[in-house]
């Protein structure tokens, strides 16, 4: 008989729901509900910004799975990004229209994923932020030059036009909204399961884990597939609310500025981090948009300041140890009192 | 644990291990045996290297030549993960907690890393585990929290989860007063009565002295001594070995 | 007069308390052999003293001035050098390049390439190897070697003899007894008891963290020193009576 | 023959992406960290002289006397101020602070100077040619460029080798604790490291600003390209980063040869490769020089 097979001297229950989990669950669904029904309430151009927003979202959400959880910084998440975009202008050459291309640009991605992660893989800490980088560089050079998909100029999505402006915003907000949902629900889940929980163990400690029997590559690779769908989901709103794809713009390493602007302001390696720094970000770029390039540069500035001085983002520091978590990723134990006191 | 007449069945052997680093030799063709239900302390002098040989028996650390056998399989070309999930738990000398997750996250994940069971089974076998090791109290804290005394607890709690059949312990009792290793060495007898063997490496005399079935002493590559604990601590080898030549022995009395 | 003194030093590593209260005076042309078990705190007295590791609580002083919060590489500027444990030196670098980083602070004394090579006349065939090839003792003899290039007034030695073959050993003590004859301050931590206590004239033993025994090596005895060593009566006990 | 002719412009062209290579290199060595705004010192480097013929006139060569102290005064004031304290901040901060330093200093010059393309024009000089045979012809300024380059990169490996600066630093690279323990700075040794960094860098933007152009973005392919090359070179080896040079500009302008617009593309391949079958590098040393 094992030591684990004994019986327990300790009755014990786990819950893991607390009252601010379930409170701030309800929430999410109430928000989620008010959302789908949005496109009823207000009016064009704001379902507009807001699919803007989500895009930003998504990406935030991406790159703290795989740099908050995984501790790998890429700057080459764009690379999804731009792959997604170009597979939703390919599908819907091809006749497929374009909201369905969604799906299938976004899992096409997450294929892709697998054989770039064994190669991303062969670098570590700074290394692997630069050779993911030029792999996304690889893959704007190699689009560029494919002629049916607008070659360097880019392309024009045009399935769409059929549609009036009006219902093509919607579905795209919708489209957009399902997509939000889905990556936070899925970084929920994962998080809430096995591999959640040796993620966030590796992220501690990551020679600690291997001792305890995490299979260190398997789950950092399992974080950047995630990572990469969720990235591609980004490319997928993008090319469906601008409507165009230009292969400079779609695989700019500026999208990889703002994910790491978003999470290090929101809080690195938490679950409510990327949607306080998304928000931060957007309020910011509609603040300053009118600005030029300043707004970049303040970007930035915030971005070194926050690193040097607020490491822990804005989530971070309110919640340093993780505890009043809003989504029910924790494990409460409640031992029975009366047998406690015997320990 | 006697040696009864029969021959013990070994749980884990390291055979011949060798292992340079750089111009320093750790092991120099070294035998380790651990039968099973059994706790066999290792000591040496600083720098001896025995913190790199348990790094190779848990796998963290290759050899250069040798063979590492735990329960008659040959674990030599396996990493720590696959070596921890077929049971070998280690702990650390420095403890290295997960600074955010709990107690109870701590041994769950041990648990979910070692076997399928139910979620309910795998929540029973980390409760376990905790309870085992004396942190029960302390089930909701996050590791980042815990004092030294309940960090070694916890390193073997994490061990513990593992259902190991052998655990590698890396000076658990360094740093703690005498009541603490007290209360530590009642903990190994406890784990031990329950089926898991331990290999020991441990500065902290007393707590070998009050636990293990036998002792080797690793010195420059070699095992210069092995037997029980009285036969090791008086053998000259090991007494040369931590405090230079016999000379001084007789000399300063 | 008073070269070195620590008062009231306690001092944590991470969660570990590594010394509690820890006061200690060394004389200028003193060779004081700190010995105990490995966790005593041996090492951190010799990091708290190189500046390595600040304390929680209390002061060192050296030449009757506070260099508590001073970093490691001004206190070898002030005289006081460091032979860490494992050796340290840097690995492709030629043996003489070694020493001559060691006599970058330019502090005034007698210490020099030359009279490195004097001292150990062995390390001069090699200068031009790379640390990383040098045999265990090679490397021991460059370690003390550069620290001396500093020219310290107070050298601060950690398990020189660790992993060495005895006749090395005996070759670099002689070396150090030279350099004690020179009037520099020595602070040995060794577990070679014979080669310490031969060279020492004061002898401080630590256990947990604390000071529990100190003397010189004649008026010790061994049963003493090895009830500090491994904790008081306990290596007495047998076996078995758990 | 048009083949020998691509490889003598890559080997002109890689001692130029070699001299980007070296700062990055050396600062990883001393530092662990890539310095992400490595590329876009050098494009600073190119504006600054650009605004100094600007208002002062004459050629640009003598630029060079007044950006390269600049540029190392620049990178020891870094150090000090920001880079230090990002260090201290834990390991991934000094790449998210280069990072964004980098997105700063992009903003900045985008928003100072337009996005336009900007060149250092030196005259006859950026035109005229050596013929070696009818096919071969040698741009005096590529040339001149790439002696120079190579020159400075054997000038900072006899800096490292034979002065004491150069020993520091490679003491520090080594072992850093030993080397606090010896009594050197790291401070100090660390802001020197980045003071060379941005000195060579700002040269190689210089000398990149007058073969071809630049503009406020231009630093990125700089640090991809500087990167590159310490890869494909192995690293911890001036000599390996010079051979990573000279294979990426090989690469490129064979690649270019084959399909003008593969240039780049063939680099990025060749060091994906080496990355897949040889990761340690083509010369690979555990330290510097």
């Amino acid at each position: 008989m094992s030591v684990l097979e004994a019986p327990a001297r300790t009755a014990a229950t786990v819950n893991r729901y607390s009252r601010i989990s379930l409170g701030a669950l309800w929430s999410g669904v109430a928000v989620a509900a008010l959302l789908v029904v949005a496109p009823a309430f207000i009016g064009e151009s704001s379902i507009n910004q807001l699919t803007q927003f989500f895009s930003f979202l998504i990406l935030a959400i991406g790159w703290n799975v795989l740099a908050g959880y995984g501790g790998m910084v890429s700057i080459g998440q764009q690379a999804y990004l731009g792959v997604a975009s170009y597979a939703v202008l390919y599908l819907s050459l091809h006749g497929v229209l374009s909201w369905w291309a969604a799906p299938i640009a976004i899992a096409f991605c997450g294929v892709l994923s697998i054989p770039i992660s064994y190669l991303a893989f062969r670098l570590r800490g700074s290394f692997f932020a630069i050779g993911t980088w030029v792999i996304a560089e690889v893959c704007l050079l190699v689009v560029a030059q494919i002629e049916s998909l607008g070659g360097g100029a880019g392309a024009s999505l045009n399935d769409l036009n059929r549609f009036s402006p009006h219902t093509a915003g919607d579905v795209t907000y919708w489209v957009g909204l399902a997509i939000v949902i889905a990556s936070l629900v899925s970084v929920a889940l994962l998080l809430r399961s096995r591999v959640g929980l040796a993620l966030m163990s590796i992220r501690d400690d990551e020679l600690a884990a291997e001792a305890t029997g995490v299979n260190v590559t398997r789950i950092k690779r399992i974080a950047y597939v995630l990572s990469a769908t969720i990235c591609a989901g980004a490319g997928v709103l993008l090319i469906l609310s601008n409507l165009e794809v230009q292969p400079n713009s779609s695989f700019s390493v500026q999208y990889s500025a703002f994910m790491i602007f978003m999470v290090l302001v929101g809080g690195m390696g938490t679950f409510e981090g990327p949607i306080i720094g998304a928000i931060v970000f957007y309020a910011l770029q509609q603040w300053l948009a009118a600005n030029g390039a300043w707004y970049l540069i303040i970007l930035g500035a915030v971005a070194i300041a926050v690193t040097l001085w607020l490491p822990r983002g804005v989530w971070g520091t309110v919640d340093p140890h993780n505890r009043r978590s809003l989504v029910p990723l924790r494990h409460r134990v409640t031992v029975a009192s009366h047998l406690e006191s015997e320990e | 644990m006697t040696n009864g007449s029969l021959i013990p069945h070994n749980l884990f052997e390291a055979r011949n291990i060798v292992k340079r680093i750089g111009t320093v030799v750790i092991a120099d063709g070294v035998d380790i045996q651990v039968p099973a239900g059994s706790i066999v302390g290792m000591i040496g002098p600083n720098g001896a290297g025995k913190t790199t040989m348990l790094g190779i028996f848990s796998g963290s650390v290759k050899a250069q030549s040798g063979t590492v056998v735990f329960q008659d399989q040959d674990v030599t070309s396996l990493g720590t993960a696959k070596r921890a999930r077929l049971g070998i738990g280690r702990t650390f000398q420095i403890p290295r907690p997960f600074d955010k997750l709990t107690v109870f996250e701590h041994a769950l994940l041990a648990v979910q890393q070692a076997r399928k069971v139910s979620t309910s089974e795998s929540h029973e076998r980390a409760i376990l585990a905790i309870e085992r090791c004396g942190l029960i109290k302390l089930v909701n804290t996050v590791g980042g929290d815990l004092r030294l005394l309940d960090r070694k607890r916890l390193e073997m709690a994490r061990a513990v989860a593992l259902d190991p059949s052998l655990v590698l312990l890396d000076e658990v009792a360094g740093g703690l007063n005498n009541a603490e290793v007290g209360q530590l060495i009642e903990i190994v007898l406890s784990l031990r009565d329950e089926g898991i063997s331990f290999l020991w490496v441990e500065h902290v005399i007393r707590a070998l002295n009050a636990t293990a079935d036998r002792i080797v002493c690793l010195s420059g590559g070699r095992l210069i001594a092995e037997g029980s604990p009285a036969e090791v601590l008086e053998h000259p080898a090991v007494i040369e070995s931590y405090f230079g030549s016999p000379a001084f022995m007789s000399t300063a009395s | 007069m008073t070269m070195l003194r620590l008062e009231g030093v306690t001092a944590n590593y991470g969660h570990l308390r590594a010394l509690e209260e820890m006061s200690l005076s060394l004389d200028e042309g003193e060779i004081l052999a700190v010995l105990g078990a490995n966790g005593a705190g041996k090492s951190t007295l010799l990091s708290l003293i190189s500046g390595e590791l600040k304390p929680s609580n209390g002061k060192v002083f050296f030449n009757e001035v506070d260099i508590t919060h001073l970093d490691p590489y001004r206190r070898v500027r002030q005289g006081i050098a460091l032979v860490p444990e494992g050796r340290h030196l840097f690995a492709s670098l030629t043996v003489e390049e070694n020493l001559l980083v060691g006599g970058s602070t330019r502090r005034a004394g007698s210490w020099s390439l030359d009279a490195v090579y004097e001292l150990f006349p062995f390390i001069k065939e090699r200068r031009r190897s790379r640390g990383g090839q040098l045999s265990g003792g090679e490397q021991q003899a460059v370690a003390i070697g550069r620290a001396l290039m500093s020219n310290p007034a107070l050298l601060l030695l950690d398990e020189v003899s660790l992993g060495l073959a005895p006749v090395i050993v005996r070759d670099l003590y002689v070396g150090l007894r030279a350099v004690a004859n020179e009037g520099t301050t020595l602070l040995v931590v060794e577990q070679d008891l014979t080669e310490a206590l031969g060279v020492a004239n004061q002898v401080l033993c630590l256990l947990d963290g604390r000071v529990v025994l100190t003397g010189s090596p004649q008026t010790l005895s061994q049963s003493q020193m090895m009830n500090a060593y491994f904790g008081d009566g306990e290596r007495a006990r047998t076996p078995g009576d758990r | 023959m048009v083949w020998t002719n691509a490889v003598v412009q890559g080997l002109l062209l890689g001692g130029l992406y070699a001299l980007f290579s070296v700062g990055l290199s050396l600062m990883f060595g001393v530092m662990r960290f890539v310095n992400l705004a490595h590329g876009d010192f050098s494009v600073l480097a190119a504006y600054a002289a650009y605004v100094l013929v600007e208002h002062a006139g004459g050629t640009p060569l003598w630029t060079f006397a007044a950006v390269i102290p600049l540029a190392a005064a620049v990178g020891f004031v870094l150090q000090r101020f920001i880079l230090d304290r990002a260090l201290a901040a834990g390991d991934l901060s000094p790449l998210l602070v280069t990072f964004g330093l980098s997105i700063v200093i992009q903003s900045a010059l985008q928003q100072g100077f337009g996005a336009n393309n900007l060149s250092l024009f030196l005259g006859p000089l950026s035109y005229q040619s050596w013929k070696i045979t009818n096919t071969l012809y040698l741009g005096r300024l590529e040339v001149i460029v790439f002696v120079v380059a190579v020159a400075l990169i054997s000038g900072l490996q006899l800096f490292l080798a034979r002065t004491q600066p150069g020993r520091l630093l490679r003491a520090t690279a080594d072992n850093p604790r030993a080397a606090a323990l010896s009594g050197v700075n790291p401070r100090r040794v660390r802001a020197l490291a980045t003071a060379i960094a941005l000195a060579t860098v700002a040269i190689g933007g210089l000398f990149l600003a007058m073969r071809t152009s630049f503009t406020p973005t231009s630093g990125s392919n700089d640090l991809i390209f500087a990167f590159e090359a310490v890869i494909i070179g192995g690293l911890g080896s001036l000599w390996g980063t010079l051979l990573g040079g000279l294979i990426l500009g090989v690469a490129q302008t064979v690649g270019s040869q084959i399909n003008p617009a593969d240039g780049v593309l063939a680099g990025h391949l060749v060091f994906l490769a080496v990355l897949a079958y040889r990761p340690q590098g083509i010369l690979s040393q555990r330290s510097l020089a």
